[in-house]
Parts: C-alpha cells; sequence; structure tokens
C-alpha cells in the first residue's frame, strides 16, 4: 500500500512537471518575415482518416502557394504560414481539445477539422476561446444555427447537396422525371441534405416518396433500395457518404432496381468511386462544392484548372473537392489576414465577416451566420469512368447524359 | 427425538433431462449428530448436499431446515439459516488471502460482525482450530493440498453453522492428515454442531459416523448404525464390494 | 489466540492513514496545478481524471465483481443524454441533472442487471455490448427526443442556460471531484463488506453464495452502483462537450479505455485503476501529440509489452513481488505462458 | 409476397456472409478460450491482399482468397506461437487486451501502407444476379454464401478425419491430457490460430469483391464476429454458419419491416433474448460456455 501511493505521488508530480514544461512557441520572428501560426486538428486516424488526409494535403498545399508567392507585407514583414497539424482520431472531444491546447500556445487562428461532429464540437471551443476558425469540413447547418460569430464556413451549406441535384435535373433532364426516392444515411448532415433536398424538390413540382434511412456507413442499404423498388422512382437521390454511395449502386443492380438515373451526395466526386464501381459508376450524377471547371480566380492559385494542375502536380493525384475546400478555407484565412492588415484573431474575424471575394473555388463572401451560402454548388457526372461537371451550365464540361439505363 | 430435526427431507429429487439423478430422499438428521453419506460414484451424493444447500433447486420433494421449509431456497438464505458446507472440488476465494477467505464467511454470518479488522481476528481462531495458523497470510494457490481442504474446512466453520456438510474433505489426505480431521468433526458435535460427512475414505466414515446413509442410484438403500450398514449385503453388492475389501487391504 | 494478529492489525490501521494523506497531497497538488497551467492542458488534465473516475467505475463491476461490463459506455451515453434532454428541454440546472443522471443509469444498470448478470463470462461482455450498440439505436432512432443523429446541444448560455458553462477550470474541478468521489467510493468498497463479497463473487459464486452472500443482490448493486458513476461521468462529459453525438457518447472504444485502464493498473484494486488511467491517459496523449501519424501503433505495441511482461497489472505485480521477493519479468512471463 | 421471399433470400446471403468473418473466430474462442479482437483486421488485411494480387497479378478474387489465406496462416500461426501462446493460461482480460494492441498495430500498419482509401476489388461478374421469378440472387454473395457453408464442412471434416484437426479437438477440451498423449499443444494452438486467420482472410477477399473496406472497417467485423459466434454458441463448428443466418435474415426482415433504422438495435436485441434464454447459444455446447473463466 504504502509503497503504491507513493508511486502514485511520483507520477503525478511527473505529469506535473511534464504539463509545465510544455513549450509555449512563441511566435517566430526571422527578419522580414512575420510567422502565422495557425492550428489545424485533423482526422488522421480512426473512421475520417481518408478524409482528414485529403484535408491536410489541402492545408499543405495552401501552405506552400502562399509562401512561395508571398504577395502582401504586413509592417514590412512578408507573411510565412505555419501549420501546425494534430490527429483528432476521428472523435469531436480530442478535436476540441486540440484548439484549447493550440489556444494554450497562443495559436488564435484555426482551420477546421473534417467532419460536421468534430467541427461542430471545435464551433463550441472557438467562441469560449475566442479564436478563430475558418471551417473546411463541417457544412452541417446545425454548426451555425447556435449563433456562434467565430467560425466561418466556405463550403456552401449541407441543404444545397441535394437541392443541386434536383436543380440540376429540372434544368437539363429531357424528359423530364416525375418521382424522386430520396434515400438518406440517418447522421445529421445526411438528414439536413435530404430534406433540402425534398423541400426543392417539392417546390419544383415534382413528386417525392417518403425518405428511407438507414443507418450511416452502413454497406448494406438493400432493406431501403426494397422498400421503393414496387413504386419504380424515376430518380433515386441518396444522401450518403462513400460506402453507403456505393452499396445503393451495387445492391440496385443486385436487386434490379432500374430508375431514369441515381444521384449522390459526397461519394461520386471522390476519385474511388469510378474505380470501385466501374461500369455502374457511369453516369451517376453528383454533387460537388468544387470542379477544375469551377468558375472564378485568385492571386494565389489561379483558376480551378490551375489549381488542379498544380495540386496534382503536387501530390500525385487528381485534387478532389475535399482537397479544394480545405485549400479555400486557407485562402480565406490569408486574404482576411491581408485585409485586416493584422495576424490578430479579432480583426481576421472581422474581416472574414466582411469578406466579399472570388477565387479558384467559386464565391467566398459569408453570410451573418458564417455560411458561404452564395455559393453555388456544382453537379458532376461520371462520363466514361471521369469526372465531368454538366451543371451550371456556365462550367459545363459536357452534356448530361439523360436518361440512361442500368 | 422429540425435538425438531436439523435437517428433513421429505421426497427429495432432482431430474437432469431424462435422468434422475436424486429421487425421493426421505430422511432427517437430528441435532448433534454425525451422519455419514457413502455410496459409488455417481450415486448422487454431491447432487443430494447441492439440493440441500440450494446450489441446485430440486424438482420434487421438500427440504426442512429446523423445521421450517426452505425448498428452492436460494444458497445464501439456507447459508443464513445456518447452514455451512464444502465443495469436493475445493472454491477457494483465489484472490484473498487464507484470512480474508475464512473472514469473508464471518462477515456475512447474519450475526456477525460488519467490520473487516474483527473478522480478521476471528479468522485467526478457526484458522487455529483447523491447524493453518501462521498461513493466514498466503494464498490459497500456494498452499499444499492438504492445507487447501483444511482451508476449505475452515470457510465453512467461519459461519458457525448449526448444521455443517463435509464434501469429501478427506479426498486426498494421506492417512496421518486424516486424524486431525476427524478429530475436528468430533470437536463440531461436542460443540452441538450438526455433521453431514460424505466420504469415500470409508474408515474415516466407520470412525467417526452416528449412523450411516447409503445412496445408490440416487435412492436411499439404507440408513442405520455404521457397522450394521457395512455388514450389510446389499451395500456391499452395489458398492463396497471389491472397493472396500481393497482398501481395508490397502490400509493393513 | 497468538498476539501476532494483534500487531498484524495495528500495523494495517497505522498503513491506513498514510494513503490518506498521499491522497490529500495529491488533491492538493491538482489544484496547484490547475493556476499553473493553461487552458488546454486543463482540458487533457480534466481528461484524465473523468478516466481516472471511469476506471473506478469499471472496476467495481468489473475488477472486484469479475463481471466483464463490455457494454459499460452505455451508462455513460444514457447519463450524458439524460442530462442534455432534462437540461435542454425542462432547464434543469446541471448540479440537479447530473445526479439524477447517475440515478437514472443505475436503476437501469439495475433493470437489465437482474437478467444480464445471470450469464457468464464472455456472454455477459458480448451482451452488455449487445445493450450498448442497441441504446445507441434507440437514441439515433428518437429524433424528436434526443436529436437523434443530428446530435444535441446543451444550453450553456442565455436564458435557457441555469447552468452557466463552467470553463476548462470549471471542468477540471468538476471532473477532479468526480474522480475523487469515485477513488473515495472504490476505497471504501475495497475494504467493506460489499467489496469482500464482491471480491467472492468474482473468484466463485457457489462458494460465495454458501457462505452467506446474496449473489445476486450483491451483483445487482455492485452494477448500479458502477453505473452511478458512469452516469454522472457521462453527464459532465456532456456539458463539456456541449454538443453530443451518439456515435460518441456510445463509443465501444471508452468501454475499452475503461478496462484497458484497469486491467493494466491492476483490476480489483484502488490505486490500479488510478494509475493505469493516469499512465495510458498520459502516454496516449504525448505519443498523439508528438508522433501524429504513428501514435497508435506505439501504444499497440506498449499494451502488448504490458500484458506480455505484467499480465497481472502493475499493481498487483508490485505487491507479489514485495510479498515473495520476486521481482523477476521471466518468472511473470513463465506463469501464464503456455 | 415476393418481397418477402427477396428480403429473406438476401437475408441469407448476408447471412453466410457473417458466417464467414465468424467462423474462424468462433474457432478460436471455442478452442483456446481467446477472443481475438484483431480478427477484423485479419479480416481487412485479407482483404488487401486479394486486392493487390488482383492489380498486380490480375488475379481473380476466387483465386486471390488462396493467396491471402496463405499470407494469413503464416501470420498467424507467429502471432499466436510467439505471442499470444506468451500468456494464454492468464485471465481472460489479458488475451482481450493483447489482442486489442495487436489490432491496433495492424490497422495503423494498414493505414500508412495502403492508405486510408476505400477499395475494392472489381469484377466483371460482379453485380450481376440470377434471377428467379422476380427474386434477384447476387452471383457474388451467392457464392460467399456458398463458400460459408463449404468452409463449415470442411472444418468440421478437417477436425474429426485429420490427426491435426484431433489433435486441436483434443487439445481445446482437455489440454493436460492432450499433451499427455504427446500433443505439441504450442505448435496445435498456433495452427488453430493459423486456421483461423486463413479463413478471416478468404473472409476479407469476399468482403472486398461484395462491398467496400478500408482499415477503419475492422472494428465492424469484430464486433459482428462476436455476436454471430455467441449466437450460435461456442463448441459446434456449425455455430458461425447458425448465428450469422439468424442475424442475417433477422437484419434483413428488421430492415423490411420496421421504421426508421433499427436493423442493428433489433440484431442486438434478438441476441441478448437468445443469452437470457439459451446461455450457450443456438448450438453451442455447454461446456464452452461454462469453462469460461475471468
Amino acid at each position: 500500500m504504502k509503497k503504491n501511493s507513493r508511486s502514485f505521488v511520483a507520477v503525478t508530480a511527473a505529469i506535473g512537471l511534464v504539463m509545465l514544461g510544455v513549450n509555449y512557441a512563441p511566435v517566430a520572428n526571422a527578419a522580414g518575415t512575420l510567422t502565422v501560426s495557425i492550428g489545424a486538428s485533423v482526422p488522421l486516424t480512426g473512421s475520417l482518416a481518408k478524409e482528414g488526409l485529403l484535408t491536410k494535403e489541402g492545408y499543405q498545399f495552401c501552405q506552400t502557394k502562399v509562401n512561395a508567392v508571398s504577395l502582401f507585407t504586413i509592417g514590412g514583414k512578408s507573411i510565412k504560414l505555419d501549420i501546425t497539424y494534430q490527429d483528432d482520431t476521428s472523435k469531436p472531444d480530442l478535436a476540441a481539445q486540440n484548439l484549447s491546447k493550440f489556444n494554450d500556445k497562443g495559436m488564435k487562428l484555426i482551420l477546421s477539422s473534417y467532419g460536421s461532429a468534430n467541427v461542430n464540437a471545435q464551433a463550441a471551443v472557438v467562441e469560449l476561446n475566442k479564436q478563430t476558425m475558418v471551417d473546411s469540413g463541417g457544412a452541417d447547418d446545425n454548426i451555425f444555427n447556435k449563433g456562434y460569430t467565430r467560425t466561418f464556413n466556405v463550403m456552401s451549406p449541407a441543404s444545397e447537396y441535394a437541392s443541386s441535384m434536383v436543380k440540376a435535373i429540372n434544368d437539363l433532364a429531357r424528359p423530364k422525371p416525375v418521382k424522386f426516392a430520396f434515400l438518406s444515411a440517418d447522421d445529421g448532415f445526411s438528414k439536413t441534405v435530404t430534406a433540402g433536398g425534398i423541400k426543392t424538390a417539392k417546390a419544383l413540382g415534382f413528386t417525392t416518396m417518403d425518405p428511407q434511412y438507414f443507418p450511416n456507413a452502413t454497406s448494406d442499404v438493400s432493406a431501403a433500395l426494397n422498400k421503393i423498388k414496387a413504386d419504380k422512382p424515376d430518380v433515386i437521390i441518396g444522401s450518403v457518404h462513400f460506402v453507403e454511395g456505393v452499396a445503393l449502386i451495387k445492391q440496385s443492380k443486385e436487386l434490379g432496381v432500374q430508375p431514369q438515373s441515381f444521384a449522390e451526395t459526397v461519394a461520386p466526386p471522390i476519385l474511388e468511386f469510378a474505380s470501385t464501381l466501374g461500369p455502374l459508376a457511369e453516369n451517376v450524377l453528383g454533387s460537388s462544392q468544387w470542379t477544375s471547371t469551377t468558375k472564378g480566380r485568385d492571386k494565389y492559385f489561379g483558376t480551378a484548372a490551375n489549381y488542379a494542375t498544380e495540386f496534382a502536380a503536387a501530390f500525385g493525384h487528381e485534387a478532389t473537392y475535399h482537397n479544394a475546400e480545405a485549400t479555400a478555407a486557407c485562402l480565406a484565412m490569408v486574404m482576411s489576414i491581408e485585409k485586416a492588415k493584422s495576424i490578430d484573431a479579432d480583426k481576421v474575424q472581422a474581416a472574414l465577416k466582411s469578406l466579399n471575394t472570388m477565387s479558384f473555388f467559386g464565391t467566398i463572401h459569408f453570410d451573418s451566420t458564417g455560411q458561404n451560402s452564395s455559393k453555388p454548388m456544382s453537379v458532376i457526372q461520371i462520363q466514361k469512368g471521369k469526372i465531368i461537371t454538366v451543371w451550371p451550365r456556365i462550367s459545363a464540361q459536357a452534356k448530361m447524359i439523360w436518361p440512361y439505363a442500368k | 427425538m422429540s425435538e425438531i430435526p436439523v435437517l428433513e427431507t421429505r421426497g427429495l429429487g432432482r431430474r437432469f433431462g431424462s435422468l434422475d439423478a436424486v429421487s425421493d430422499v426421505s430422511f432427517s438428521v437430528p441435532k448433534g449428530m454425525i451422519l455419514g453419506v457413502i455410496g459409488p460414484n455417481g450415486a448422487g451424493k454431491s447432487t443430494f448436499i447441492n439440493l440441500v444447500t440450494g446450489h441446485i433447486k430440486p424438482t420434487s420433494g421438500k427440504v426442512f431446515i429446523e423445521g421450517k421449509d426452505m425448498t428452492g431456497a436460494a444458497p445464501w438464505d439456507i447459508a443464513r439459516a445456518g447452514v455451512a458446507r464444502t465443495f469436493q472440488i475445493v472454491k477457494p476465494f483465489n484472490g484473498m488471502t487464507v484470512r480474508e477467505n475464512i473472514a469473508v464467511g464471518i462477515l456475512y454470518e447474519p450475526h456477525g460482525t460488519n467490520r473487516m479488522a474483527v473478522a480478521l481476528r476471528e479468522a485467526d481462531e478457526v484458522l487455529h482450530t483447523v491447524g493453518l495458523a501462521g498461513q493466514g497470510e498466503r494464498r490459497p494457490n500456494e498452499l499444499s493440498t492438504a492445507d487447501v481442504r483444511r482451508l476449505e474446512f475452515a470457510k465453512a466453520l467461519a459461519s458457525r453453522p448449526r448444521l455443517i456438510l463435509l464434501d469429501e474433505v478427506m479426498a486426498g489426505l494421506r492417512p496421518t492428515e486424516i486424524g486431525p480431521s476427524l478429530d475436528l468433526i468430533r470437536e463440531l458435535k461436542a460443540q452441538g454442531t450438526t455433521v453431514i460427512v460424505v466420504e469415500h475414505v470409508m474408515k474415516a466414515i466407520v470412525a467417526v459416523s452416528d449412523e450411516v446413509l447409503v445412496l445408490a442410484q440416487g435412492k436411499v438403500l439404507m440408513q442405520g448404525d455404521p457397522h450394521e450398514v457395512l455388514a450389510d449385503p446389499r451395500v456391499i453388492e452395489v458398492y463396497l464390494g471389491h472397493r472396500y475389501a481393497k482398501r481395508q487391504k490397502g490400509n493393513s | 489466540m497468538t498476539t501476532t494478529p494483534e500487531v498484524k492489525i495495528s500495523r494495517n490501521l497505522l498503513h491506513t492513514w498514510i494513503p490518506s494523506v498521499v491522497a490529500v497531497l495529491a488533491v492538493i497538488g491538482a489544484l496547484i496545478l490547475k493556476s499553473h497551467i493553461p487552458g488546454g492542458e486543463l482540458r487533457a488534465v480534466a481528461t484524465i481524471f473523468m478516466f481516472i473516475a471511469l476506471s473506478q467505475a469499471w472496476n467495481i463491476i468489473g475488477g472486484f465483481a469479475g463481471y466483464a461490463s463490455f457494454g459499460q459506455v452505455v451508462f455513460f451515453g444514457m447519463g450524458g443524454y439524460f442530462t442534455a434532454v432534462v437540461m435542454l428541454k425542462y432547464h434543469f440546472s446541471f448540479w440537479v441533472a447530473m445526479p439524477l443522471s447517475g440515478l437514472f443509469a443505475a436503476v437501469f444498470a439495475m433493470l437489465i442487471g437482474l437478467p444480464l448478470l445471470k450469464l457468464k463470462g464472455h456472454y455477459f461482455a458480448i451482451a452488455t455490448l449487445g445493450v450498448a450498440e442497441g441504446m445507441r439505436e434507440v437514441v439515433i432512432n428518437l429524433p424528436d427526443l434526443t436529436g437523434g443523429g443530428a446530435g444535441i446541444s446543451v444550453p450553456i448560455a442565455g436564458t435557457f442556460a441555469k447552468t452557466q458553462y463552467l470553463g476548462d477550470g470549471g471542468f477540471y474541478l468538476l471532473f477532479l471531484g468526480l474522480a475523487i468521489f469515485s477513488v473515495g467510493i472504490g476505497t471504501l468498497v475495497s475494504r467493506n463488506k460489499f467489496g469482500y463479497g464482491l471480491r467472492a463473487i468474482h473468484q466463485n459464486e457457489d462458494a460465495a453464495a454458501a457462505v452467506g452472500i446474496n449473489t445476486v443482490r450483491s451483483k445487482v448493486m455492485a452494477y448500479g452502483l458502477s453505473a452511478f458513476m458512469t452516469g454522472m461521468v457521462g453527464a459532465s462529459y456532456v456539458f463539456q462537450q456541449v454538443t453530443i453525438f451518439p456515435e460518441r457518447l456510445f463509443d465501444v472504444e471508452i468501454t475499452v479505455l475503461m478496462i484497458m485502464m484497469v486491467v493494466i493498473g491492476g483490476s480489483g484494486t484502488v490505486i490500479g485503476p488510478l494509475l493505469g488511467a493516469l499512465g495510458l491517459q498520459f502516454i496516449s496523449e504525448y505519443l498523439r501529440e508528438h508522433f501524429t501519424s504513428g501514435h497508435t501503433f506505439i501504444l499497440g505495441l506498449i499494451i502488448i509489452l504490458a500484458v506480455i511482461l505484467i499480465p497481472q497489472g502493475l499493481v498487483n505485480y508490485i505487491r507479489e513481488g514485495r510479498r515473495t521477493k520476486q521481482y523477476s519479468l521471466l518468472t511473470n512471463i513463465r506463469r501464464y505462458r503456455l | 409476397m415476393d418481397t418477402f421471399l427477396q428480403v429473406t433470400a438476401y437475408g441469407l446471403l448476408q447471412g453466410g456472409l457473417l458466417a464467414l468473418v465468424a467462423v474462424g473466430f468462433s474457432l478460436v474462442w471455442g478452442i483456446m478460450n481467446i477472443v481475438n479482437l484483431s480478427h477484423g483486421a485479419f479480416v481487412i488485411l485479407g482483404a488487401y491482399i486479394a486486392w493487390e494480387m488482383q492489380s498486380w497479378f490480375g488475379l481473380d478474387p476466387f483465386l486471390g482468397m488462396f493467396v491471402s489465406a496463405a499470407v494469413l496462416f503464416c501470420i498467424g500461426y507467429v502471432i499466436q506461437r510467439y505471442l499470444i501462446n506468451l500468456i494464454v493460461n492468464g485471465p481472460v482480460f489479458i488475451t482481450l487486451l493483447l489482442t486489442f494492441g495487436i489490432n491496433m498495430i495492424f490497422i495503423q500498419s494498414m493505414n500508412l501502407i495502403f492508405t486510408a482509401d476505400f477499395r475494392s476489388i472489381q469484377t466483371s461478374y460482379g453485380s450481376n444476379s440470377l434471377k428467379i421469378g422476380a427474386i434477384h440472387i447476387p452471383v457474388v454473395r451467392l457464392l460467399a454464401f456458398l463458400l460459408a457453408i463449404l468452409i463449415s464442412f470442411a472444418l468440421v471434416a478437417f477436425v474429426k478425419r485429420t490427426r491435426t484437426g484431433l489433435s486441436i479437438m483434443a487439445t481445446g477440451m482437455d489440454r493436460g491430457a492432450a499433451r499427455l498423449m504427446g500433443i505439441r499443444a504450442r505448435h496445435v494452438y498456433a495452427i488453430t490460430f493459423a486456421i483461423s486467420a486463413a479463413l478471416a482472410g478468404m473472409a476479407g477477399t469476399m468482403i472486398a469483391t461484395i462491398e467496400t473496406f478500408d482499415p477503419a472497417k475492422a472494428g465492424k467485423f469484430t464486433l459482428m464476429a462476436f455476436v454471430v459466434a455467441v449466437l450460435g454458441g461456442l463448441g459446434n463448428l456449425y455455430g458461425a454458419l447458425v448465428g450469422g443466418l439468424l442475424i442475417g435474415l433477422v437484419e434483413s426482415w428488421a430492415g423490411q419491416y420496421l421504421s426508421g433504422t433499427w436493423v442493428n438495435g433489433i440484431a442486438f436485441l434478438v441476441l441478448i433474448i437468445v443469452l437470457i434464454f439459451r446461455p450457450n447459444g443456438l448450438v453451442g455446447k455447454a461446456f464452452y460456455a461454462a469453462r469460461v473463466e475471468l
């Protein structure tokens, strides 16, 4: 007992010492440069590791590019981005805790984690710590309806994900389909997406069936398909993530569910979607935050096409919209720093509020809740294994193929 | 025998599937008696004990403890009614010291102390009684086979039972170690405790029992004076035949 | 009888005040530490406290009674959701909601415990795991009450917030309090009749019943107590996190962490789970910060080594060593190898 | 009616896949009393190996699965012989923790080697279905289902007919006695674990052909194997098959006839009910349940 108690004291003391000894990295001040320390907690392990890595790549690309061009100075010093990464293992509590640790080290500027749950937790902490965060990975509306003022999201809101595809079909599909079936994962984000889609579809006069839900990240959506099969919908819209998205297409084939068209959120613009499904992926519609034909340009990355080329050269794979979102978030941060002529979190926050600019990512302009609601989403279609932008018409690379039979 | 018997069973039976492990066992044990229970392997001796102590629920019949119907009662209720037991396959509490093993029994005795320190002190007395003095701080798994048997015995004694059922406490003991155990059983009787001894060691049973009950195929074959029972040809036939003879030879 | 036991007992009594003094010093140390570390570190240390409380809670049912509650997180989740719902919908103060959450979890545990605690070993483990996974589904499928997959947010400011957000320092103290409370309960249980009854049940239920222990009642009580503590921790976690989601609140990994901490520290002891929580949480936090891509790999290695070298847990290893004067790790390996 | 038949058929097929995942897990648990928390990681590793075989050599997954099985057999042997054997006589929690540690290392290694990208093995026949009336029977799922049945029978034949199989069984029942009979328990344990890992590898290949996989999915397969093994019961090599089919059916029916997303909840409810009324599982033997010690 005695000995154990002593070891307890020793361990407590040791922990105390180590924690006191944590280094508070001051803003390094080399001659002529001003280092901007930015904290980024991203999921590098766990269920969101894949998207987390894409997010990190996007941030890294931004840092390299911005540091290389060095387009403005503050007080005569050129800006150097220094982004510190921490793994949050795909868990909201760690995503939040990492931000507080950044705060300890004086990092007030934050680039977000990936996933609505993670970003939701982060947004609360950002408010408390008076940090300023640009969000590239959490689009769920319920992050932005809480009155937070320090989180800014470069993405189009969740309600646009399915809506944009409904609008595209309304706009381009001939003969026009009649009946829409919505299949959805049961997480908050996907449900918001579905609700938005149904609202738009009804407004445009389409018939909508009751949405069918399945567990988030399931690889078996057969129950939902069996339920809608008899009603023969013309279009199946899936609010899904990658795994459910692939399952939806595969199992539809297996079960003989044959609508005129499939449209899915999130999954189709991911590169593996086409390679995983092969011919089954052909002509599936998807909504994307960004494509290489997105309209707009900025002084760091040029156009979306420039971005795509340079990114592919730097990372050896095509840029996905997750990469672009992350870069865009970082870009919004940089532009606001330039505008504020300061790296103070409050001044950057003020600059973000009034930011209104074009970029390789399209419009970046935050509404009062901090969402980039004026940015339209693009609709893509897998055509011959390639991700082709088909809507809005202005950035379309090819015509939407319609209808198609599976 | 106008007194209420400490233990009485009426038509006690237990059926496992289509097998009658024990059937129609009726007998009674008056206060202060040492009853020996014998029978060949599979005769239902352990099942019988388990039926009395509530570890197995009977499918027929009744169990009365000091006149009270305890049929189907939970083992702890039977323990609290003053019945203690040992297990044929010893079940010491391995995570605790030998003293603590005993102390648990003392703590959970209805009229006992609730304080561990007191219970530990009392445990030392029990350990002394069974010949484990000085072993109190060891772990059961560090004891010799004989000492583990003693511990099993001591655990049963800890709750100061009025009836104690000993399931082969002498199995595996050397002849020299059997003597002290028998003395202990006699001492229990002297203190007024009723004892039921289930044994394979025939010599021990004969030496200590006031009466012997013979189980065969789950039924009572006969009950009576040890020497008379052992001399009975039916008993010799079902059970003792070669085994007892062999043992006698080996012991002489 | 002899005089030796008397001496031993008085020595034991002497021993009892040393841990108390150490405990008081540790608490004072923790309070001093609070004013010396910044918010993020406070949060990290609060998480350590949280796991101390959780591992102590698990230790009651898993360590003492030997029932491997693999679904322990269900009480964390239900306690958490109870608090979130009553704070959001009924405007409860957190200080009322928290103990109620504990009670809610305890009552639930005792209800499911009646049938489940008849199961043994892995079967109990999987059944409790089933309850946890099932309850998560229930929470997801009751969106009107729980917010479903979209999560639920506790009011922390404004008119609906009866209790203002505590801040990093406040939660540090709250979790410290829970840790103290749980270590206190653990100490009490480890020394009293109830705790010895549980240990006896752990070793052998038939033998425990034979000495008069009401095994059913003891197990159900232990499960309830364990759930009570876990539920209160869950409630506090929810308040700290503000917005919560079913995936995290019913995350099986939280259970696994509790078990790891208890087993590596030394199950069935009080100091073991405490050290386990402290050590493991500290190491994993350190690794995560310094080895961004390889931290789980290293943590896995550490766990494997710890399990092979000191399978009985740190505290039990030291205790055995002191008793038998045998510290060799090789003998230790020999004990459980084939 | 068609819908019911379709749902039932699909549930059975899905159940076969679950059985395939669980059969090795159940074997190791039954024989050695080890709950292998790294089983799911073995499944995923098997999927990766088959995927690599296809992408490098164009090997069809139904051939590639033998490569997966062979590689995992070796890995499994080494892990049991040189790691798990070291603590196999310890309390159950020790083996749980050890395999959890192994699991962490495997998952992180796969994360680093293969990245967290989603993958899937593509075949020309991948999503084809046989049509029986209005019922669609997906070909690959059917093959996986048949494989699960085949493996269950093969395993029983192996255990009952071969020397190695008999020594595995004997060791499972009474290690001491088996040792006295000259059975090398260390080797037999390692072989048993190796077989289990090999079966996980085959299951992984099927998973890769039917669905998508990534390292983070490992935990899900371990959990399902756990449920299926308990449900079927230990000590019966058909246990996994029975448990798998039941879960498959229940989930399928629940998905079809209940609203919302209750499928997993219902599966676990069935599990708990079965455990309360039949603690040894549906076809398990009491010996294996009683033996469990903590």
